[in-house]
């Protein structure tokens, strides 16, 4: 029973392509894996925009969109068809066809992300041997696109807002890659797949052995998380489309469907990053606990995907956008040189992997302290000076 | 085999001649970013995988953000990005010089036969390559990491503005 | 420790979070058309007419003198007296239209009204889908009963009527004892206002008497002040005079 | 023409067209873009001489287009900064006119 | 756990290295440096009681590391490490002493503006003392020699804007210096005699059978063994540094430094070098030991000259008034002791009294340091007085040392090493004449601490200082504690019924001397002890000074006498009249033939170039300059109209790049295919 479950989308791939001849049976099943993921991962972000818009709700005390269908659950389509039918306006003065091409070219970027996360025990749709070193480099192809759109759009906010994304995107990619290597490191692959495999097995079958559970990989899962918010440009790193100042950034020349792409291409970008975060620190589609693995590993994926995009939602309730010299001080002072340590203390674990018995403690104490006390320093450091801010008026 | 080749061959060379000739200096890097693609699909086609994406990183994800960011910082408005058209002269004796280097390199690959090795792709995983850089290449690595911790700082030496030197205009 | 402050946050927002879904007072929000909330007392919209009796029209308490309309600040009142057939003024709109649209809600009118009878509803859902006919209220939309008033504004509705049956009660102690000085004067100049009402308690028959009202009960607080209130029988009776508003 | 040739044969073409671009265009940008464009010809060259060539077992080929890549990733960023330093300087990018020292 | 002899030089390696972070540390990190420096010397300690665990499980071998340093010709030059019990005993006792020390400057320079300095040039101290302990090299000890003399000079002369202070920092370096003169001499001749400056190196070492036959065998003209002119050249450097007559003059005069320098010299490092060295290099010492038609044995001048220091230092320190300036002249009285002990033939007791003296000679300095703090820099012993009460852990640990050095009976460490050396003195043949001043320094000895003692701590406080003392910190009185214990404790490792250091020093096994062995001259000595306490009691305790201008017993009854002592036998000036009247002389001498005879000729010489410059202008101008002027003319010409073609276009450079490259293989292939 859970193996078939487990083998379940196989098994309808399998029975689709049936249908086809033998020669094109290896086209259809691609087919079928691109459709699929458009399928879910459309429905995804469909419903991703109502839980946050919700979410942020309950988080601000209101309950959010509720009117549409019950609890509001037809929101999304309403928002989709408002916005295909709003007029497209190109401005004047625009580079047209980059302002064609920025839209398109944001999704598909964030759409080919999806390509080599493992959504299941069977489910990777490219098993590449570079997996991690595909995803960065479809990664970084999205913020061209934004920078095109911003160049585009021949407005002076969308241009600024354009140049804001080239230097986040370049001071970010370090604390991201920074948080990866380890995990690679002591995977011994760059295989999205084998990394998952990596986290298999639980001690007393109760405690996985994700990377987030060790001291290397909680802080790497912290940087990568903070790196990812600021990838994906989510508040509090939302700078490029900070309304407040620049309009709307990038979007401010946009409407109707091409908006929608760019709002598209935000949740697909995030659900992409958050899935590699899950696949290389979270144990990917391993279930918590060992009974547990009854439950379909894409579940367990999906799950954790969530689990991980609300938390990126509570983050984006509670923090303030950050000025743009907060923004790459962050990275430079702080995500950086903790990135570096970290790689330091994952190569301590590698070495002192054959520590055991009472020695096992001293490894985690050693490997704790190895990366919270550059933690607390550079904190203070970084915050030194800084006195409590003091109100006037509030308390 | 060869169509796919020359497909992407003819992609990737209209897009760098394209890009050579247009005036419109942010076109031309795009069209170069396609370009640099196009380098990234041959090498995938040619089965090393690594190479690709390190090159897709690379370019597209670094050495493209450079070069905006260049022709950015080095415009006084937006019609700056829109250069004169080159003398005709420069362009006529660039064109020959080219002409001539490409009519020899192209008799010179056709002329020379060349070994060819066995027809499937090599196989070389990336943890291949990793042992080979970590042991026998480990030189060539911590060199090119000098290199480019070198160029990082001369960069930002280069490109820095003393503020308080810095001209009013 | 840096990060402990986004730590509170955090906390903060999670209780909202939580919260909301059992708690009302993380979730204040009512869901409108379905749920109301009840309005305070003191709440108020735009301004309406007061009327005694059963009659819109012919209960209105206003005597068109026009101190709202010089007062208003952005000039959102407009009224025409009534005149009858010799064209002479006579004291009631014939017309009292209200611009909603550029009425800012002030109160000013209510302050200067010496007869108490222009008063602020709290009616707020006021859309119309005409701009120009649809936002500007007439006489007949502005008239609402004294009943009604008591209704959203019970305590000043009955501040108000005591008051008025106060003025009214001076204002015939003295027609009496001016009837009784100069009977023929005082019966004529009696009989002219007559906008009696049958069921109120306070029938203005005492407003050409309105000099007397100095004696007024020391609980009328928001009520017009003694030194307008004793003017304001000359522009009353002199606004008939000057026919400064043309229409 | 087997498939060796013809990898080179592209990779020859596009090195020609970098180096037209550098030789006939003014804006310094685009001169080093040409030149980025003869580098990655001459990457192409290695890794087509590893797929085709006499002994594809030998990764020195791939392992040459990463250091390649590398080195080219730093010539970018010193070759920009010089332009952004120059520019500084001549408030122009034209490349003729940066001849300050000539004799 | 044991050291591996070849990592002993880590032991000297952590003190340089704090000496260099001290040195690179501003001056605000005081933290830094202090810390580094202690933590260093605990290191070192740890590491030289691993060491000595090591040298100890087999205390007659030598262990030694050894390395090339360079080639020379056609030889090696080899430097190395050394491991057995004496050096491991000396590492113990500095890096002990010395943490003690250091800790106590904690407190001491607590005030200090250059406090930082000051750690950095203790550990420097410390470094070079460890390197002299550990050398397996008479030349790699040279250098750390010179390094500690170097040190010496800095710390002494640390409070350099006092005039003082600079003069005896230039003193005890130039001072010492004349004995490192004698040493490099002895070294070289070594050098050249045995062809290697190795301690030990499997037989092939300078201090090792073979050698020393070649040595004792040849003689000099005199009939003189070569042994001894090398050895009594290389004492010659044991004299300076250890403050032995006749050199002993810069010892009192570095009381300038801060205390606990004064502490380190005196007690752990720099004056225990000296005596090391005799030991160290004992074999040579005593090489010509068996030649009987000698006319000088080595020893013979070694016990000489430290009978002398021993009584001289004695005498003089009866009549001293600084406090400071009586431990050091104690100090020198101690050091002559030791030298005796050599000369006599134990250096095993002379090592033993090395080590209690440098426990309970660091507890009186660094009391006589707490006592200084309190007082506020007062150091006169007429001025101080009834600091007893007030101090009271001060007061307790100095006493301790006091008896220590006193050599009161059975619980001091001071009364068995010196009875050590008293006992090898009686046993010696040559003459007696050791034993009788060692006999009467040792009365001397208890008198003059005694006279201390109750100058400083009994009566009255006799000026505002002394009255408004307090005590110091723990931090300076717990090292206190400590060295006093050490003090008590030290002294039974060698008792004579139960000789363990000896053993262990000698690599023999244990055996007690038999209790009365030597009972007799023991009584005698606990007679003398008594005698000099029950003195200074009677003449001092009984009837204290009760002001600071009272005039003092001794002066009172013989007052030349006393101020001859007082002012250390004159003999600084008997320095300045002969040795620095004879080199005034020459440079004098010197001068004139400076100004007169050579600058008369290096004048003229200048003149007569002046001349035939003159002459090769006038040529040069003329002659060649016109020729090599059209020959620029012409280049600078042709040069002009070559740089025409350095457009400074890019553009054309790299055409022509391109164009030369389809030309030159154009040109090959064509050339090939002909």
């Amino acid at each position: 029973m859970t193996a078939t479950l487990e083998r379940l989308p196989l098994l309808v791939r399998d029975w689709i392509t049936g249908f086809f001849p033998e020669p094109v049976r290896w086209l259809v099943s691609g087919l079928l894996a691109i459709v699929a993921i458009l399928a879910v991962f459309g429905l995804y972000f469909a419903y991703l925009t109502l839980a946050e818009r919700k979410f942020l709700g309950r988080f601000q005390n209101r309950p959010g969109p509720n009117r549409t269908g019950p609890f509001g659950l037809l929101q999304p389509f309403a928002d989709a068809v408002k916005a295909l039918t709003k007029e497209d306006i190109v401005p004047q003065a625009a580079d047209k066809l980059l302002h064609f091409l920025a839209p398109c070219l944001v999704v598909a970027f964030g759409l080919i992300s999806f390509a080599v996360i493992p959504f299941g025990r069977y489910l990777i749709p490219v098993d590449l041997d570079a997996a991690v070193l595909y995803f960065f480099a479809a990664g970084v192809s999205s913020e061209l696109a934004l920078f095109m759109a911003g160049w585009a759009s021949h407005n002076k906010y969308s241009m600024i807002s354009a140049m804001r994304a080239l230097a986040q995107l370049i001071s970010y990619e370090l604390p991201l890659l920074l948080a990866v290597v380890p995990v690679i490191m002591l995977s011994g692959t760059l295989s999205t797949s084998k990394i998952v495999v990596a986290q298999g097995g639980w001690t007393f079958g109760i405690i996985p052995h994700w990377n987030v559970l060790t001291p290397w990989g909680f802080a790497g899962f912290f940087i990568f998380m903070i790196a990812a918010v600021a990838e994906t440009n989510r508040s509090p790193f939302d700078l490029p489309e900070a309304e407040s100042e620049l309009i709307a950034g990038h979007l401010t020349e946009y409407s109707g469907f091409k908006y929608a792409l760019f709002f598209m291409a935000e949740y697909f970008g995030m659900s992409a990053l958050c899935g590699l975060g899950v696949t290389l620190f979270l144990g990917g589609w391993q279930a918590p606990i060992d009974i547990l693995q009854v439950v379909p590993s894409y579940v367990w994926f999906m799950v954790k995907l969530s689990c991980v995009i609300f938390c990126l939602m509570w983050v984006r309730a509670t923090l303030l956008r950050l000025r743009i010299d907060q923004l790459t001080r962050l990275a430079w002072k702080f995500l950086v040189p903790l990135g570096l340590i970290n790689l330091g203390n994952a190569a301590f674990w590698h070495l002192s992997a054959d520590w055991s018995g009472p020695l096992q403690i001293v490894r985690w104490a050693i490997s704790a302290a190895v990366i919270v006390i550059p933690f607390v320093l550079i904190g203070r450091t970084l915050s030194s000076g800084l006195a409590p801010r003091t109100y006037r008026y509030a308390t | 085999m060869n169509l796919i080749l020359v497909l992407i061959g003819g992609l990737m060379l209209t897009a760098a001649a394209v890009a050579m000739s247009l005036r419109n200096i942010i076109h031309s890097a795009l069209l170069l970013i396609g370009s640099w693609l196009g380098v990234s699909f041959f090498y995938l086609w040619a089965g090393a995988e690594f190479v690709a994406f390190a090159q897709v990183l690379v370019y597209v994800g670094a050495v493209s953000m450079v070069v905006l960011f260049a022709v950015l910082l080095t415009r006084r408005d937006r019609q700056d990005v829109v250069v004169a058209p080159e003398t005709r002269t420069r362009a006529i004796s660039a064109l020959l010089v080219g002409g001539s280097v490409a009519g020899l390199l192209v008799s010179a690959v056709l002329g020379t036969p060349l070994a060819t090795g066995p027809a499937e792709t090599p196989t070389l995983t990336v943890k291949d390559l990793g042992t080979l850089l970590a042991g026998p290449q480990a030189a060539g690595l911590l060199i090119a990491g000098v290199i480019l911790t070198v160029a990082l700082l001369g960069a930002v030496v280069l490109a820095a503005t003393d503020s308080g030197k810095e001209d009013a205009s | 420790m840096l990060g402990s402050g986004i730590i509170k946050g955090l906390a903060v927002t999670a209780k909202n979070f939580v919260g909301s879904f059992h708690d009302p007072e993380r979730l204040p929000t009512v869901e409108y058309p379905e749920k109301r909330l009840t309005l305070p007392e003191a709440y108020r919209s735009f301004p309406f007419l007061v009327f005694d009796g059963e009659n819109a029209i012919d209960g209105l308490r206003c005597v068109a003198c026009k101190m709202c309309e010089n007062e208003c600040p952005p000039q959102c009142i407009y009224i025409i007296p009534e005149r009858d057939e010799k064209g002479r003024p006579v004291k009631k709109p014939k017309v009292f239209d209200i611009d909603l649209s550029v009425c800012m809600g002030c109160q000013i009118c209510v302050e200067v009204c010496p007869f108490d009878s222009i008063k602020m509803d709290q009616v707020f859902e006021v859309a119309a889908t005409n701009r120009f006919e649809g936002l500007i209220a007439h006489r007949e939309m502005l008239a609402k009963s004294n009943t009604y008033y008591h209704q959203i504004r019970p305590t000043e509705a009955a501040e108000v009527d005591t008051r008025l049956a106060e003025e009214k009660r001076l204002a015939e102690e003295k027609a009496k004892a001016a009837a009784a000085a100069k009977a023929a004067a005082a019966a004529k100049a009696a009989a002219a206002p007559k906008p009696v009402a049958t069921t109120a308690p306070a029938s203005a028959t005492a407003p050409a008497a309105a000099p007397a009202s100095p004696a007024k009960p020391a609980v009328a607080a928001p009520s017009p002040s003694p030194s307008s209130s004793s003017s304001a029988a000359a522009p009353m009776a002199a606004a008939p005079k000057p026919p400064a508003t043309t229409p | 023409m087997t498939t060796l040739q013809l990898c080179l044969v592209i990779s020859s073409l596009l090195f020609c067209i970098g180096l037209v671009g550098a030789l006939s265009r003014s804006h310094t940008i685009l001169v080093l873009l040409g030149i980025e464009l003869m580098l990655n010809a001459a990457n192409m060259n290695f890794i087509a001489f590893w797929r085709f060539g006499a002994s594809p077992t030998a990764a020195t080929g791939v392992l040459f287009a990463i250091f390649s890549i590398a080195v080219a990733a730093a010539e970018a960023a010193v070759g920009l900064a010089l332009v952004i330093a120059v520019y500084r300087h001549q408030k122009s990018v034209r490349l003729e006119e940066a001849n300050r020292l000539k004799g | 756990m044991n050291l591996p002899v070849q990592l002993l030089w880590l032991i000297p390696a952590l003190p340089l290295v704090a000496a260099g972070i001290g040195a690179l540390t501003p001056r605000g990190g005081r933290p830094i440096a202090a810390g580094a420096a202690i933590a260093a010397l605990i290191g070192s300690f740890i590491l030289s009681c691993l060491a000595l665990k090591t040298a100890l499980v087999d205390p007659a071998a030598h262990l030694t590391a050894n390395f090339s340093w360079f080639d020379l010709g056609t030889g090696t030059f080899r430097l190395g490490w050394l491991l057995d019990p004496l050096n491991a005993f000396m590492c113990v006792m500095v890096t002990f002493v010395g943490t003690l020390i250091f800790i106590f400057s904690l407190g001491y320079m607590k005030e200090d503006a250059n406090f930082t300095r000051f750690f950095c040039f203790l550990s420097l101290f410390a470094a070079a003392m460890l390197g002299i302990v550990v050398a397996n090299s008479l030349l790699l000890l040279f250098v750390s020699w010179e390094l500690v003399g170097l040190a010496s000079y800095l710390l002494i002369g640390f409070w350099f804007h006092k005039p003082e202070a600079a003069a005896a920092a230039k003193k005890a370096f130039i001072t010492t210096r004349i004995g490192d003169l004698g040493l490099l001499l002895g070294m070289l001749w070594l050098y050249d005699r045995t062809g290697t400056l190795l301690f030990f190196d499997n037989g092939a070492g300078c201090l090792e059978a073979g050698a020393l036959a070649g040595l004792s065998s040849a003689t000099l003209c005199s009939g003189l063994a070569v042994s001894t002119a090398i050895g009594l050249l290389i004492f010659c450097g044991a004299v300076g540094k250890s403050g032995q007559f006749p050199l002993h003059v810069w010892l009192p005069d570095a009381m300038e430094g801060p205390t606990p320098v004064s502490a380190l010299i005196h007690a752990a490092t720099m004056v225990a070098a000296g005596v090391f060295l005799v030991a160290r290099v004992y074999p040579l010492m005593s090489a010509d030991q068996a030649l009987t038609n000698v006319p000088l044995h080595a020893l013979t001048v070694v016990a000489a000259i430290g009978a002398i220091t021993a009584l001289m230092g004695a005498v003089i320190a009866v009549a001293q008034n600084d406090i400071k300036r009586v431990l050091a002249f104690s100090t020198v009285s101690q050091l002559g002791y030791m030298m005796l002990a050599l000369g006599v033939g134990s250096w095993v007791a002379a090592i033993f009294h090395l080590l209690t003296h440098a426990f309970f000679k660091a507890l009186l300095f660094l009391g006589a340091g707490s006592v200084i703090h309190a007082a506020h820099h007062e150091q006169d012993i007429r001025q101080l007085g009834g600091l007893g009460p007030k101090l009271k852990v001060t007061f307790a640990t100095f006493a301790v040392g006091m008896l220590a050095l006193a050599g009161f009976p059975f619980l001091f460490s001071g009364f068995w090493s010196k009875e050590a050396i008293l006992h090898a003195a009686e046993g010696w043949e040559v003459s007696h004449l050791p034993l009788i001043a060692g006999l009467i320094a040792v009365v001397l000895t208890a008198f003059y601490m005694t006279r201390l003692v109750s100058e400083t701590f009994f009566g009255h406080g006799r000026s505002h200082a002394s009255e408004h003392a307090h005590e110091s910190p723990a931090v300076m009185t717990v090292p206190l504690a400590i060295l006093a214990a050490c003090s008590v404790l030290i002294g039974f490792v060698g008792t004579p019924a139960w000789p363990w250091l000896q053993s262990q020093l000698t690599g023999e096994p244990v055996h007690p001397h038999g209790w009365f062995e030597g009972a007799g001259l023991m009584m005698l000595s606990i007679l003398l002890v008594a005698f000099g306490i029950g003195a200074g009691l009677a003449i001092y305790a009984r009837r204290t000074r009760v002001t600071a201008s009272q005039r003092d017993p001794i002066e009172a009854k013989a007052p030349s006498l006393f101020a001859f002592l007082g002012a250390r036998m004159k003999l600084d000036e008997l320095y300045a009249a002969t040795v620095g009247k004879v080199n005034s002389a020459l440079a004098v001498v010197s001068d004139g033939l400076d100004r007169y005879v050579w600058a008369g000729i290096v004048n003229f010489l200048g003149r007569l170039g002046e001349f035939a410059g003159v002459v090769y202008r006038e040529a040069d101008e003329e002659g060649l300059n016109g020729g090599f002027d059209t020959g620029s003319e012409t280049l600078r010409e042709a040069g002009k109209v070559y740089s025409r073609s350095q457009t400074g276009d890019a553009h054309a450079y790299l055409r022509a790049l391109a164009v030369g490259f389809v030309v030159l293989v154009l040109v090959i292939t064509l050339g090939g295919l002909r």
